[in-house]
C-alpha cells in the first residue's frame, strides 16, 4: 500500500487502511489510554500477528491551540504558558522562549543570568534524561530502574523548588535575565548533586546497559537511518544516535554553552540501544557542563535593561536551542505591539514522533513501545 | 577560550568587530569541531563554515535596537535568481537572518536546489502567518537548515486564500507533518501532499483557528455538542 | 469412609487457606519489590502493611464486576474459575511434608503438571471472550509461550526422574534420601532448565509477556476487574506455588532437610542436633518482631507487631515440642517447616528476577526455548542417562559419573549462547523479516 | 462402592452431554471447550479404572496439548461469519436414517449376544506400578510399531515446519 511513497524514497505515514485485512491481520488501537504512550498518543497498528505492518500516529488529543494563546497574551505573559508544552523540561522551554524575545527585541541578557541558565537547563536535560530513562525501562519491562531515576530527578526538583519556588513548571526565567536571584546554598546543592550523579549513572547502566535481555529489546530496534532522520527534521539525540554529530549547544551557541567544555556524544546505528547510550553520555556531558559552570557563576545583575513594557519592533526572528529532545525552535513575528502577532514552536517531539512510522515497519508489538520510548516524545509539545 | 558577547549568530552572518573571535563551529580548541558532515566530522566543511561569514556586510552592533529588515545579496541569492529568475522575490536580512521571498508555485523547484545544491538538508519547520488585511494573506515560511555549512535559510512566499501551494513533501519527507499542520491550522491547502488531513483537531472540525479571524473563544459548536453531548465547551 | 476423611480435611485447608497465602505472598513480593528499589512499600494497612491482603481481597470483592458488552458471557465467567479450578487440583499430589499429602498418586508428577497445563483454558478462552483485541493478543502469547516452555520444563523433569526411577512425588524423595543428596547436584542444568521454564510457565517476568502492561495493557486479563480479576491472579499465585513446589520436591529433597546423614542426637535423648535449627530460627524472628513492636507508632500496630512475636513463640513451641513426638508427628511437622521454606526461597528467587530483568520480546522468548532450552534439555537427558548407565554398569561412583555429563551440557549450553542465540536478530534479518510482511516494500 | 458408582454415572453424564452439546453449539468455541469437558470426563473414568497413567496422559496429551492448540486455532477464526453461516440442515432426514439402522445393528447384536456378555473380571495385580507396565509393553514388545508411529510424527513435524518456512519466505 505504501508503494507510491517508496518511489519518492521513503513510506511517509499516510493513514493505515482498515478496510480490506489480509489473512491474519487485525488492526489493534494503542491508546490514546494505553500504559505506555506516554500521554495521550494514540497509536493504529496493522499488524499481521504480531508483526506491524502498517502505523499511523493519531495525535491532537492534548491541543490546547497554545499558538493561538499567545497572540492574546503580552511577551511576558505568555512566557510561563511555554512551560507547559514539554511540561518535563519546563526550563528548556522557558530558556528558548526568552532567548527568542531578546533577540527581537535585539537585548541580550547578562553574563551571570545566562550562566545560571546554562545550568538550570542542563540540570533540566538531566531531569529529562532520567524521567525517560525510568519510563523506558519500564515499557521494556525493567520495574526497577524508574525508582533510581527519580530517586535523582527528585533532587534536581528540589533545586528547581528552592530557585523558584516551583517543581515542574518553573518559569524560572524573564525574559532579558532571570526571575531570581540564586538561594544562598545554590552552587553547594548543585555541586553535591554532580558529584552524586556520577555513580549513579554507573548504577543505572549497571542495570541495563549490558544486561543480555535489555540489548537483546533495543539493539536493531527502531532503526533509523542518518539520511531519513534528516529528511525527517529529526534531531536531538535521535538523530545523534544515527551519527550525525548535530548539537545546536555547539553548532549555534546559546545562553552561556561556548564557554564549556564538552563533547556531543554520537553512535552509529541509530537503533533504540544506540539512543539509550547516547542519552546517557549525555547526562555524563552535562553534568561536566553543570559542574563547570557551577564553579565560576560571574558576579552582576541578572536582569538586562529591557523596559517595563516589551514592545519589540516589528519584525520576526526564529531561535532554537537544544532541548532534551532535540531543538526546540521558536518563530515570533512581532507587529511592534505588546502581544506577539504570531509564536510558531518547532517541537522537537512533534518532528521525532513523524519518524516513529519509518521505525516501526516490520517491527513487533513489544517493540513499538520500546520505539516510542526511544524517540522520548513528550504530547504536551507533540499537540500544543 | 574568549567569551563572546551574542547570545546566539545565525551565520551567514556575523557582528563586525568578531573577525578576532574564532568562530565557535571553526574548531578552537576545546570545542569538537562543528558542523559536520554526515556521520563523519570533516575538517574542510568546519572550513567551509566559516566562510560565508566574511561575504556578510557589517550591521548595526548587537545591543542597540535591531535593524530594520534590510536587502541582501550575496552568492547563494545570486545562485538563486540565476537559476530561478523572477521566482526569487525580495531577499531581506532581519536580525541576522536571511529571508528570501519566491514564488509559491516554484517552492518545490526552489526546495530541491537548496536541499541539492545549496546542502540545506534538514527542513526545520513548515508553518504561515496570517495578515487578513493584505490581498495575499498568507505568508508561508520554510525554515531551513544546513548541517554542512551550519547556516539557517528561511523561504516565505504569499498566497492568497485558497491558492494551493506545492508540498515540499517529496523534497523532504519530514514536511508531511507540519504542512498537514498548516492545513489544519490554517487551511491552506498542500498540492502533491500524500495525505492532507487535520493533524491535531478533529477530522470533522470546521474553521481554521490560527485564521486572525478565528477569535480566541470561537469553537465549532456543532461539533461540541454532536461529540461530547455537551452545549459549549467554554 | 474413614480413608476420605483425612484426604478431605487436607483439600479443605489448602482451598481455605490458599488464597490467604497467595495474599501474604503479594504482600511479601511488593515489600521486597519496595525494598530493592528504595523505598518502602505498603505501610498503611497495619504495621508495615501486614494487613494489607486482607483489604485488598475486601475492596476486589465489593468491586463491580464489569463485563463487556459483545463479550461471551458464559466462558467470560467460566475462565477465571477454570484457572482457578486447575491451579488447586494440582495440589492434590503435592506433598508438603511425609504426612500431608491428599493422594499419592504412583503417577504424581505427570499428573501436577498435566493438570496445572489446564489452566491455560482459564487464560486463552479468557482472553477471547473479552472480546478485546489486547486480551486476544495476550491469549494467544500466553498458549504459545505455555506450550513451548512445557516441553523444556518436562525435559527437566525427566533428567530427575531417570534418576528417582518413580513419578511418585513421595517416591522421588525417598529416592533422594536414600542416594544421600538432593537432585539439584547431580544435574544441576536439570534444575536451570527447569527454573527458566517455571518462570515462564507461570508468566512472571521476565517472561510475563501475556501480562505486558506497557504492550498489551494487562493481556487476557484487560477486561476483568474485581473478584474474577482476583480469581486470576490467586490463580497465578498458586501456580507460582505449584511449580516451587515440584522444584523442591524434585531437586531439593521435597521435606528433607539439609545434610540429611547428619543423625548426631543431643546426648542422652533421640533429639537431633540440627532438628533444632528451625525452633531457634523462629524465636530469634519472634525476638525481632518484639524488639520492633514498641517502635510502632500506633498502638494497635504495636499489638499486631507483637501478636506477630507470640505467633513465631507459637510456631517455635510446636516445632520445638514436634521433636519429642513420635516419630510420625516429628517428621510431619519439621518435613512440612523445610518444604514451605524451601518453596518460599525458590518464590523469593522468582520475585528477585522479577525486578531486575526487562521482559523478553515475543520471538526472543520462543527462540530461547526451542534454540536453547529444548536442545539443552536433550542434550542434559541423554548425558543423565549414559551416567546411569555408567553407574549400574560399571559401578561408577554415582556422583562421578554425572560429572561428564554436567561438563558436557556446560560446553552444548556455551556453543548454543556464542553461536545460535542470536537474541536480537541481526539487520538483515530484520530486513529480510520486514520484506516479508510489507506488500511492496520489495518492490 | 456407593460412591464408585456416583462418580461413574457423574463422569458418563458429563461425557456424554458434553458430547451431545459438543455437536449442537454453533459457537465453535463454545463446542471446544465441550469437547475438553468430554475429554475429562473420560479421564475422569480412566481413573476410576485405576488407569492413572493413561488417566494422566488423557489430561497432557488431550486435554493439555491437542485441544489448546485447536482452542488457539478456532480463537483465530472469525466467529461471526462461521455462526451465520448456512449449515447441512438438508441432511437431516438421511443421518436421522443412518442413525436409526446403527442403532437397530447395535441392539440386534446386545440381544444376540447377551448370553456371553460378561465382563472379565479385573487382574489385581494391574494397579501396581502400571506406569512401567505400559513402558515395558511399548519399549520390549511393540518397539517397532512404537518407532514407526515417531517416524510418522516426526515426518509429520519437517513437513509443518517445511510448509510453515515457505510462507515466510
Amino acid at each position: 500500500m505504501s508503494a507510491g511513497n517508496e518511489a519518492a524514497g521513503f513510506g511517509t505515514a499516510r493513514g493505515v487502511d482498515t478496510t480490506v485485512l489480509g489473512e491474519n491481520e487485525i488492526i489493534l488501537n494503542m491508546g490514546p489510554q494505553h500504559p505506555s504512550t506516554h500521554g495521550v498518543l494514540r497509536i493504529k497498528l496493522r499488524l499481521d500477528g504480531e508483526r506491524v505492518v502498517d502505523s499511523e500516529c493519531i495525535i491532537g488529543y492534548l491541543h490546547r491551540g497554545v499558538e493561538k494563546i499567545a497572540e492574546h497574551r503580552s511577551y511576558p505573559q505568555f512566557a510561563p504558558y511555554v512551560d507547559r508544552m514539554d511540561y518535563v523540561a519546563a526550563v528548556s522551554n522557558g530558556l528558548g522562549y526568552c532567548e527568542a524575545v531578546e533577540k527581537l527585541l535585539g537585548a541580550e541578557a547578562p553574563p551571570r543570568a545566562r550562566v545560571v541558565r546554562t545550568i538550570l537547563a542542563e540540570l533540566q536535560r538531566i531531569a529529562s534524561h532520567l524521567l525517560w530513562l525510568g519510563t523506558h525501562a519500564l515499557d521494556i519491562g525493567a520495574l526497577t530502574p524508574i525508582f533510581y531515576s527519580m530517586r535523582e530527578r527528585e533532587e534536581i526538583l528540589k533545586i528547581f523548588e528552592k530557585y523558584c519556588g516551583a517543581r515542574l513548571t518553573t518559569h524560572a526565567f524573564r525574559i532579558g535575565g532571570l526571575q531570581y536571584e540564586t538561594y544562598d546554598t545554590f552552587e553547594y546543592d548543585v555541586k553535591r548533586f554532580c558529584e552524586a550523579l556520577a555513580a549513579r549513572i554507573d548504577e543505572y547502566e549497571t542495570l541495563l546497559t549490558e544486561n543480555r535481555i535489555w540489548v537483546g529489546r533495543t539493539k536493531g530496534v527502531g532503526v533509523l537511518s542518518a539520511d531519513d532522520a534528516i529528511a525527517l527534521g529529526v534531531t536531538g539525540p535521535v538523530l545523534r544516535a544515527s551519527g550525525v554529530q548535530w548539537d545546536l549547544r555547539k553548532a549555534q551557541p546559546y545562553a552561556a554553552y561556548e564557554q564549556y567544555q564538552f563533547e556531543v556524544p554520537t553512535r552509529e546505528n541509530g537503533d533504540a540501544y544506540d539512543r539509550y547510550l547516547v542519552r546517557i553520555a549525555e547526562m555524563r556531558q552535562s553534568r561536566l557542563i553543570v559542574l563547570q559552570a557551577v564553579e565560576q557563576i560571574p558576579e552582576g545583575p541578572i536582569m538586562a535593561r529591557i523596559g517595563k513594557v516589551l514592545k519589540p519592533p516589528p519584525g520576526e526572528v526564529y531561535h532554537s536551542i537544544e532541548g532534551p529532545k532535540g531543538e526546540l525552535g521558536y518563530y515570533i513575528v512581532s507587529d511592534g505591539t505588546i502581544q506577539p502577532y504570531r509564536v510558531r514552536v518547532r517541537p522537537p517531539s512533534f518532528f521525532n514522533l513523524q519518524a516513529f512510522h519509518r521505525m516501526a515497519r516490520g517491527a513487533m508489538v513489544a517493540d513499538v513501545v520500546a520505539i516510542i520510548g526511544s524517540i522520548d516524545i513528550v504530547l504536551g509539545e507533540v499537540d500544543r | 577560550m574568549v567569551k563572546r558577547g551574542g547570545n546566539d549568530e545565525d551565520p551567514p552572518e556575523k557582528r563586525p568587530g568578531d573577525e578576532s573571535v574564532p568562530d565557535a563551529s571553526s574548531g578552537a580548541s576545546n570545542v569538537l569541531q562543528f558542523p559536520t558532515s554526515l556521520k563523519k566530522v570533516e575538517p574542510e566543511a568546519a572550513a567551509e563554515a566559516a566562510k560565508p561569514a566574511r561575504r556578510v556586510p557589517g550591521s548595526a552592533p548587537a545591543r542597540e535596537a535591531p535593524p530594520a529588515p534590510a536587502p541582501f545579496d550575496n552568492e547563494l541569492v545570486q545562485r538563486l535568481r540565476a537559476r530561478f529568475g523572477d521566482a526569487i522575490g525580495e531577499v531581506t536580512i532581519d536580525r541576522k537572518q536571511v529571508i528570501v521571498i519566491v514564488d509559491a508555485s516554484h517552492v518545490r523547484e526552489i526546495a530541491l536546489a537548496c536541499r541539492d545544491d545549496e546542502k540545506f538538508e534538514m527542513l526545520v519547520d513548515v508553518t504561515a502567518v496570517d495578515w487578513p488585511r493584505r490581498e495575499r494573506r498568507f505568508d508561508i515560511v520554510w525554515n531551513l537548515y544546513s548541517l554542512t555549512k551550519n547556516e539557517r535559510l528561511r523561504l516565505k512566499a504569499h498566497v492568497t486564500v485558497g491558492a494551493t501551494v506545492p508540498s515540499v513533501t517529496s523534497v523532504w519527507v519530514g514536511a508531511n507533518w507540519p504542512e498537514r499542520e498548516c492545513f489544519d491550522l490554517f487551511g491552506i491547502v498542500f498540492e502533491g501532499h500524500p495525505d492532507l488531513r487535520r493533524i491535531l483537531l478533529p477530522e470533522e472540525w470546521q474553521g481554521h483557528p490560527l485564521r486572525k479571524d478565528y477569535d480566541i473563544l470561537k469553537q465549532d459548536t456543532e461539533w461540541v455538542r454532536e461529540h461530547l453531548g455537551i452545549e459549549s465547551g467554554q | 469412609m474413614r480413608t476420605l476423611l483425612i484426604p478431605v480435611l487436607c483439600a479443605v485447608v489448602i482451598v481455605a487457606l490458599l488464597p490467604l497465602i497467595a495474599g501474604y505472598i503479594v504482600l511479601v513480593e511488593r515489600k521486597v519489590m519496595a525494598h530493592m528499589q528504595a523505598r518502602l512499600g505498603p505501610m498503611r494497612v497495619g504495621p508495615h502493611g501486614l494487613l494489607q491482603p486482607i483489604a485488598d481481597a475486601l475492596k476486589l470483592m465489593l468491586k463491580e464486576d464489569v463485563i463487556p458488552t459483545n463479550a461471551d458471557r458464559l466462558i467470560f465467567w467460566f475462565a477465571p474459575v477454570a484457572s482457578v479450578a486447575a491451579a488447586l487440583v494440582a495440589y492434590s499430589a503435592m506433598p508438603i511434608g511425609p504426612a500431608f499429602q491428599i493422594a499419592d498418586l504412583n503417577v504424581g508428577l505427570l499428573f501436577i503438571v498435566a493438570v496445572s497445563s489446564l489452566g491455560i483454558y482459564g487464560v486463552v478462552l479468557g482472553g477471547w471472550a473479552s472480546n478485546s483485541h489486547y486480551s486476544l493478543l495476550g491469549a494467544m502469547r500466553s498458549a504459545a509461550q505455555l506450550v513451548s516452555y512445557e516441553v523444556a520444563a518436562g525435559l527437566a523433569l525427566v533428567s530427575v526422574l531417570l534418576l528417582a526411577g518413580s513419578l511418585s512425588m513421595k517416591e522421588i524423595v525417598q529416592a533422594q534420601l536414600d542416594q544421600g543428596v538432593w537432585f539439584v547436584f547431580y544435574v544441576p542444568f536439570g534444575f536451570f532448565i527447569y527454573l527458566v521454564a517455571s518462570i515462564a510457565e507461570t508468566n512472571r517476568a521476565p517472561f510475563d509477556l501475556p501480562e505486558a502492561d506497557s504492550e498489551i495493557v494487562a493481556g487476557y486479563m484487560t477486561e476483568y476487574s474485581g473478584f474474577r480479576w482476583a480469581l486470576y491472579f490467586l490463580a497465578e499465585y498458586a501456580n507460582v506455588i505449584v511449580v516451587a513446589g515440584v522444584a523442591t520436591t524434585l531437586f531439593f529433597g521435597g521435606w528433607l532437610r539439609p545434610l540429611t546423614r547428619y543423625h548426631d542426637h543431643f546426648p542422652g535423648t533421640h533429639v537431633e542436633l540440627l532438628d533444632v535449627v528451625p525452633a531457634f530460627a523462629m524465636i530469634a524472628l519472634a525476638l525481632y518482631c518484639f524488639r520492633l513492636a514498641p517502635r510502632q507508632p500506633l498502638r494497635v500496630q504495636k499489638r499486631v507487631m507483637a501478636a506477630a512475636g507470640v505467633k513465631c513463640v507459637l510456631f517455635a513451641g510446636i516445632l520445638f515440642a514436634a521433636l519429642f513426638g513420635s516419630d510420625a508427628v516429628r517428621e510431619g511437622v519439621h518435613g512440612a517447616f523445610w518444604f514451605l521454606a524451601k518453596v518460599g526461597a525458590y518464590i523469593y528467587c522468582f520475585m528477585w528476577f522479577r525486578f531486575t530483568f526487562p521482559r523478553y520480546r515475543f520471538d526472543q522468548l520462543m527462540r530461547l526455548s526451542w534454540q536453547f532450552l529444548i536442545p539443552l534439555g536433550l542434550v542434559n537427558v541423554i548425558g543423565v542417562a549414559v551416567a546411569i548407565v555408567l553407574r549400574e554398569r560399571w559401578d561408577w561412583n554415582p556422583f562421578f559419573s554425572l560429572v561428564p555429563t554436567t561438563i558436557v551440557t556446560l560446553g552444548f549450553a556455551a556453543w548454543l549462547t556464542a553461536d545460535k542465540l542470536e537474541l536480537s536478530g541481526t539487520d538483515e534479518d530484520i530486513a529480510a523479516e520486514s520484506a516479508a510482511v510489507l506488500p511492496g516494500s520489495g518492490e | 462402592m456407593m460412591l464408585a458408582k456416583l462418580l461413574f454415572y457423574f463422569f458418563a453424564l458429563l461425557a456424554v452431554g458434553s458430547a451431545v452439546l459438543m455437536v449442537t453449539r454453533r459457537n465453535i468455541v463454545h463446542a471446544a471447550v465441550f469437547l475438553v469437558t468430554t475429554l475429562l470426563a473420560t479421564a475422569g473414568i480412566f481413573l476410576q479404572l485405576e488407569a492413572e497413567f493413561l488417566f494422566v496422559v488423557q489430561l497432557l496429551v488431550y486435554a493439555g496439548g491437542i485441544m489448546v492448540l485447536f482452542v488457539f486455532v478456532i480463537m483465530l477464526v472469525n466467529l461471526d461469519i462461521e455462526m451465520r453461516a448456512v449449515r447441512f440442515n438438508k441432511q437431516w432426514t438421511v443421518a436421522g436414517a443412518l442413525a436409526f439402522v446403527l442403532a437397530m445393528q447395535v441392539l440386534t447384536a446386545l440381544w444376540v449376544g447377551r448370553k456371553t456378555f460378561h465382563l472379565p473380571a479385573a487382574p489385581a495385580a494391574l494397579a501396581e506400578r502400571n506406569t512401567e507396565t505400559v513402558a515395558d509393553a511399548l519399549f520390549s514388545h511393540f518397539v517397532l510399531a512404537f518407532e514407526v508411529a515417531s517416524i510418522l510424527l516426526l515426518v509429520a513435524m519437517i513437513g509443518a515446519v517445511v510448509m510453515g518456512k515457505r510462507r515466510a519466505e
